[in-house]
């Protein structure tokens, strides 16, 4: 997997992902995630903003990875879904490296589900923990000619620990268990 | 001898994405990187989390034995998407 | 408007609304949401699925809709979100009428804002709104050859009593200002 | 004399989309439209919204007036989406 970060790679049946270089196939994937079981399909795209806490007038961020370790997370956190929420129909992950410019989608997360109850909750639970798990970092360029490493980052955190201490917004936080 | 691998800020401040360092413990391959990179990977290196052939370690990692072959990762905070 | 529900309609700069015969444009309604303030952009496509309370086996949804009080309704809710979420971006709401065949989109929600919490909780709001407040019926087809219409609605709701009703999930129900 | 809009199963039971009903009150009107359309459609219309002229009313409706050009839409419970 590490060596061809190019392409979302298959890796269970109703999980998908993935590494990639490339412009991330969204409404491909929004495709491939409806079954004839699951009317709700959730979908979040975050793409590159032309600001941050650090910066203003950014262009493009270049992501760096640890590449052999990306797909293992993204599946972790999958399957973290689908444990918790059984009734998750397809479940698409994917992370794109190197720069990307602004406005364009740097990680899509695909969650499909019988209602959309689960689906909007599943895919909030995969992107939080793909933000907190997953080790890719963000260089930001700007309209200045400068560039730098976003700093206000948090430790990077296994996803059984960051699954334990999820909870849906608006719920108390649960004690680490 | 351990393969020590820089990541992001780490890499940078060390000038280099890999490297090779002796040692018997976690601690000292990490002293001698601190002295090899210098004050700004120090830095870099008290807010990272290391991990050791992909585990990540918690507490008190001093200690932990390194032999030949072992891959030590320092991973500097993410921001993630 | 009503008299030509076969293309999306652009109300509002910033709102997106329409009523359709066709497919939904799914990936260009993602890529409209994007604008450089905004780093995500949920979407909620609710599909036809092979099952509902009542019935196994459909294969199809025929919508019917009060046509010319649809866009207004759905313009209603994209202007209740970026009432209560004031950072929103951009939101799309569109509504697919006529015969649905099983696995395509009849409803799409998209929304974009500079973080992602307002935006899966406008998302949310949305969809929730769209399906208490805009007069669409469903008559769904099974494989048996049968058809009927869905049983198990609700009495329409006004935009702002639903609004005012909605709270997000996991937060106490808020009594009705 | 006022429209009667029928969407749904109500247009269904009442085997029409629309009619003209006379009336001069809601009342008149929804009690012509029950004896003209039948049981079925009774039923369907009890679960119903009515709206005048696109506006959805609350309470007991009987008594307001009803005018030539009025629209009267019955509108049956939604399941969305």
């Amino acid at each position: 997997m590490s060596g061809q970060p190019s392409s979302p790679t298959y890796l269970v049946d109703d999980n998908l992902v993935g590494l990639t270089r490339d412009r991330i196939p969204i409404s491909e994937m929004i495709e491939w995630a409806v079954t004839p079981a699951c009317g709700a399909v959730v979908t979040f795209t975050g793409t590159v903003r032309d600001h941050s806490n650090d910066r203003v007038g950014v262009v493009e961020i270049d992501y760096e990875a640890f590449d052999r370790h990306v797909e293992a997370r993204l599946s972790q956190i999958a399957a973290g879904a689908r444990d918790r929420w059984p009734s998750l129909g397809r479940v698409a992950l994917l992370h794109r490296i190197g720069r990307v410019p602004l406005g364009e989608a740097s990680v899509l997360v695909v969650v499909s589900a019988p209602h959309r109850e689960e689906a909007f909750t599943a895919g909030r639970f995969c992107i939080d923990l793909v933000k907190e798990c997953v080790p890719v970092w963000k260089r930001e360029s700007g309209t200045d000619g400068t560039s730098g490493w976003v700093s206000d980052g948090n430790p990077i955190e296994d996803v059984a620990t960051a699954a334990r201490r999820w909870h849906p917004v608006g719920e108390p936080e649960r004690s680490v268990r | 001898m351990p393969t020590i691998l820089l990541f992001a800020s780490a890499r940078e401040a060390a000038g280099r994405a890999a490297d090779m360092i002796p040692g018997s413990t976690l601690g000292e391959v990490l002293d001698e990187a601190r002295l090899r990179f210098g004050g700004e990977f120090a830095r870099v290196l008290a807010a990272s989390r290391v991990w050791i052939n992909g585990e990540m370690l918690h507490g008190d990692v001093d200690g932990i034995p390194c032999r030949a072959g072992d891959e030590i990762a320092v991973l500097p905070p993410i921001s993630g998407g």
